[in-house]
């Protein structure tokens, strides 16, 4: 049987101009200089979230993959650009979470008067903006080396994020983040040159026609995930994490844990479901869970344990990363109805965790602005000062210990029900383990924050009201997920009939 | 003949333990500074290793960026460091650590190996497909075809890669010095035999990168191997005292910085309008179109390495 | 006519090489840092200027020739240049290693 | 052997001798050196790979080898931002390790 030959679908070029406008906004960010990079930013956040909408409903109409192929060049000589339902989905988070920290930044990344311009403001606005191509170019790319460079550009941009206070912690944090980065991306490379040698192509979807078990794929994929495993910061290569997402400014810590870390989630999805779906035998699958299963309990049990309200966010941070890998063995093998809610499941988690998790390190941020720090031993009381920002912090916690009606609510009753259909009882186990664990954490946090007044001596500072709405927001975006009929999810489902799943 | 093959297969094979025992003296060696010069010999040789597999293109950007321009990065920063690694010396890991990583070191690259062996006979190659599209491109040299045309989108991303790095350098920067000079204070009085190398050397230099993007449109060589010379040559003026970096604050250098990759996005995007697709050029103009993009994307080459190289800003310009 | 100039080849390859190696050797054997210097320079002032000599024959073309001898001119210089940088700072370190 | 197996299970050597490199060395530098004798085997096997698919009069296939170019850039990129951040943190601590980073007095007032 002939290989199909990739063609470009109609709209296919909306692809490559949510590729074009982050790098060229970052690149005239540089250009241009101080405060115009702000501004380039501010232009730009209609076009990308626009493009991003424009895109997902392509996708939904045509009920089929977008395709772009770049130059005429169809694959394997050239390269393609594909966005699926899981793509679109991604990209109009990744738009909405970008938007909100632009708006949340102006008041912390404000070139100061009187100069030309100053290193954090433009450093940030810049990085932003190459942040954003880089997921997009992630969430598009259909050929691992092109993939590669986009996971390169994601790193590039996101570690100088975490030390743009330059205090010897984040300086500490952001190199061993950028060690654990770079290793990964070693060993991915090295697992795409062995599937080269074997297949004579790195497109997904050709490798999805071309691959067989044997040694050099199971090699290839083993190099792939561990390395994309370190990351995504999945337990134990969580190591870096925490220390780089907690000492982060907090729009960065945002982005950092709603986003980037996702970015090589999805690339997981992307090997083992389209790349190798053959492969994904049921032990590698449960492998990945049980990574998953760790994650969550020794995550949350170190965020209970934490002093600082940020390194407990983080750590929650860790935790639910490992729901997303729950989705493993839940989601593969026949695709009856259990592994459809799976995958809806997982999908849906990384999206509300995305809303609600930068929400909450917003709302970190702006108590600890007011407090000027973030202890959770001092939190007493605060709620009565910045009543809008703790509803927020709550309203995201909510979503993550997977309460109704919020979107965490319907991703973890997913993945509860999948388990349970396909007789995987222990993994609904976990799920409910971490609920509680998560609550317990939670409440460590609110408890004092909603009752506690005595320790509250001096006032805060203030707080802009615009920095408080944009946090809430966003939390209520993560509830609202879990408010939508469940057909509208429907999205995330569409282009896995290219990969020979049937929907 | 089978005397030539097997001379050719001994050399093989001696520079393959040779480059092995260079990179093993690398790491086991205790002194940083001897490790960092170890890495540059490493690199030299592994740049003979890629003329040893017919890939000439690879080998000199591997022997100007892999081992030159990487080497001068790590010497610089070994020299910095020098005062601070006696602090270090004793946190190495326990044997037993030592031998559990070391075993697991050695299953992975036994399951490379064993993968390798059992990669398919004959194995699959692009080289056909490449060299029927390559008259569409206009270029002669098909590594330059690849990079400019057939997957000209991995290179537009990785020119990004390079500003994006290079903000990031720069980011690290203290906010008082913020628009000064990258590095830092050079000695007042740097060797003379070195300023006579810097007077002589940047001319030739400059001369032969452009001779190497010129003549990389047909044979080996483009503007990734030109970049990292002119890098060189203004790397060598910067640390002779005969040129000094510009401010990063500077206007024009911005200009320089950012004009590869966005001449580049320019004329991909006029492919959409030109030729039918983002990156396509008009077959009549293919090759003139791809030569700007290379002289644009040289000279942001060139000045985006060195700079990285000479690392955030670190003091003023002088009044 | 071709066999004298293989001829010639031949020798100054072979004679290049002995260099390189008696170069290498010294490098490793000799006490510190000048005289290892001074091995050193012999391999690739002399080394390397037998074996253009005995490639120029080989040459495709005069352009091929000059390249080559190019080739030898810079790493003259440089050889020189770097050696005098690090005999300097070898001065300066005092007679260690 | 021919030159494709020998250069083969070279550049798995070093592939396993730099991940052990990076994983033992404690000093950020000797990491980063490490890290990049690791790439290097990577990029070799991508060459050996191209090598193996020589054809129609060229001596390697071209698109493996122009990744390999892409990915020595890349990696140098990486390299300068390690370099950067490691040399920063030198002057800060006057240290180079990553162990025991002091905490800032203020006890985490971030943002």
């Amino acid at each position: 049987m002939p290989e199909p030959v990739a063609v470009s679908t109609p709209g296919g070029a909306l692809l490559v101009w949510a590729l074009m406008f982050p790098a060229a906004g970052a690149l005239f960010a540089l250009a241009l200089g101080g405060r115009h990079a702000e501004r380039v930013v501010l232009a730009l956040m209609p076009v990308g979230l626009g493009l991003a909408v424009a895109i997902a409903a392509r996708v939904l109409r045509a009920d089929a993959a977008l395709v772009y192929v770049v130059g005429g060049w169809a694959p394997p000589l050239g390269i393609a650009l594909r966005a699926d339902g899981l793509s679109a989905a991604m990209m109009i988070t990744t738009a909405v979470v970008i938007c909100a920290t632009g708006l949340f930044a102006r008041a912390e990344f404000q070139t100061p008067q009187g100069l030309p311009e100053a290193r954090a403001p433009l450093a940030f606005w810049a990085l932003l903006l190459g942040l954003w191509g880089a997921l997009n170019a992630v969430l598009v790319g259909d050929d691992l080396f092109n993939l590669f460079v986009a996971l390169e550009l994601l790193t590039f941009a996101a570690v100088p994020l975490v030390c743009l206070d330059g205090r010897a912690d984040t300086l500490a944090a952001a190199l061993r983040y950028l060690l654990f980065a770079l290793l990964g991306s070693a060993l991915y490379l090295l697992g795409a040159a062995l599937l080269f040698g074997a297949y004579g192509t790195l497109d997904i979807v050709l490798l999805s026609d071309r691959v067989r078990a044997e040694p050099a794929a199971w090699t290839a994929g083993t190099l792939i995930t561990v390395g994309l495993l370190a990351k995504s910061a999945l337990f134990p290569l969580h190591l870096w994490l925490p220390p780089a997402h907690a000492g982060a400014p907090a729009p960065a810590s945002a982005v950092l844990s709603a986003l980037v870390v996702k970015g090589a989630f999805i690339l997981i999805v992307r090997l083992w479901f389209d790349v190798m779906p053959g492969l994904l035998t049921n032990a590698a699958a449960q492998v990945l869970a049980a990574l998953g299963a760790a994650a969550i309990v020794f995550g949350s049990v170190l965020a209970l344990r934490q002093a600082r309200l940020k390194m407990l966010v983080a750590y929650s941070t860790v935790a639910q990363i490992g729901y997303l890998f729950l989705m493993f063995p839940l989601a593969a093998g026949s695709a009856g109805p259990a592994s459809l809610g799976a995958w809806t499941g997982g999908l849906l988690q990384a999206i509300s965790h995305a809303c609600a998790k930068a929400a909450m390190f917003m709302a970190a941020g702006l108590i600890a602005q007011a407090l000027g720090h973030d202890r959770i031993a001092g939190l007493g009381g605060i709620a009565r000062a910045l009543p809008v920002t703790v509803f927020a912090f709550g309203l995201g916690g909510l979503s993550l210990m997977g309460l109704p009606p919020s979107g965490g609510f319907v991703a973890k009753w997913l993945l509860l029900s999948a388990a349970i259909d396909t007789g995987q009882w222990w993994w609904a186990l976990v799920i409910v383990a971490g609920g509680l664990l998560t609550g317990a954490y939670l409440f460590r946090v609110l408890t004092p924050a909603l009752t506690g007044g005595e320790a509250f001596l001096p006032p805060p500072a203030p707080v802009a009201r615009s920095r408080e709405a944009v946090v809430l927001a966003l939390a209520l975006i993560s509830m609202l997920l879990g408010l939508l009929p469940l057909a509208s999810f429907g999205l995330v489902q569409v282009g896995r009939a290219d990969m020979g799943v049937t929907p | 003949m089978t005397i030539a093959v097997t001379i050719a297969w001994a050399f093989d094979a001696l520079l393959a333990a040779t480059v092995l025992a260079v990179a093993l003296w690398t790491i086991v060696t205790r002194e940083t500074f001897a490790a960092v010069v170890g890495f540059v010999a490493f690199g030299l040789l592994v740049a003979l290793v890629w003329v040893r597999l017919a890939a000439p293109d690879v080998a000199m950007v591997e022997a100007a960026i892999g081992g030159g321009v990487t080497g001068v990065l790590l010497l610089g920063a070994a020299a910095r460091l020098r005062g601070v690694e006696a602090a270090t010396a004793a946190e190495w890991p326990g044997k037993t650590l030592r031998l559990v990583t070391g075993a697991l070191c050695a299953a992975v690259a036994a399951a490379l190996a064993a993968t390798m062996l059992l990669l398919p006979d004959p194995a699959p190659t692009l080289a056909p497909e490449a060299a029927a599209n390559l008259a569409s491109t206009g270029v002669g040299n098909p590594i330059t075809g690849v990079l400019m045309a057939f997957r000209g989108l991995d290179t537009l991303l990785e020119k990004v890669v390079l500003v994006l790095a290079l903000i990031g350098v720069w980011s690290l920067a203290q906010d008082s010095q913020w628009g000064g000079l990258p590095g830092p204070q050079r000695q007042a009085q740097p060797d003379q035999s070195l300023v006579f190398l810097a007077r002589l050397l940047p001319p030739v230099g400059i001369v032969i990168g452009v001779y190497l993007l010129w003549t990389g449109a047909d044979e080996p060589g483009g503007a990734f191997q030109g970049g990292a010379l002119l890098a060189a040559m203004w790397l060598l003026a910067m640390m002779a005292g005969l040129a000094a970096p510009p401010p990063v604050g500077s206007r024009r250098l911005r200009l320089v910085l950012v004009a590869g990759p966005a001449v580049f996005v320019a004329i991909g995007l006029a492919g959409f309008a030109l030729a039918d697709a983002f990156l396509a050029y008009p077959q009549a103009y293919a090759k003139p179109l791809i030569i700007v993009i290379e002289i644009a994307l040289m000279l942001s080459i060139a000045a985006t390495l060195a700079l990285l190289v000479a690392g955030p800003p670190e003091r003023m310009p002088p009044r | 006519m071709s066999l004298a100039l293989d001829i010639l080849s031949v020798l100054a390859i072979s004679a290049g090489a002995f260099f390189f190696l008696a170069g290498t050797v010294g490098l490793l054997r000799f006490p510190d840092a000048l005289t290892r210097l001074h091995a050193l320079t012999k391999a690739d002032n002399l080394g390397l200027g037998l074996v253009v000599l005995g490639l120029l024959p080989r040459a495709d073309g005069a352009l091929g020739a000059l390249k080559l001898i190019v080739v030898w001119l810079l790493v003259l210089v440089a050889g020189a240049t770097v050696s005098q940088l690090i005999a300097r700072v070898a001065q300066r370190a005092g007679p260690a290693p | 052997m021919s030159e494709t197996t020998l250069f083969g299970l070279g550049a798995s050597a070093l592939v396993g001798l730099g991940l052990y490199g990076f994983v033992i060395h404690p000093e950020p530098l000797r990491k980063l050196l490490a890290f990049n004798l690791l790439v290097s085997g990577v990029f070799l096997l991508f060459g050996v790979i191209a090598r193996r698919g020589a054809a129609v009069g060229m001596g390697g296939d071209p698109i493996p080898q122009a990744l390999v170019i892409t990915g020595i850039v890349v990696a140098f990129a990486g390299s300068a931002l390690a370099v950067g951040l490691l040399l920063r943190l030198g002057q800060k601590t006057g240290r180079a390790t990553l162990r025991d980073v002091p905490s800032p007095p203020g006890d985490g007032t971030t943002s």
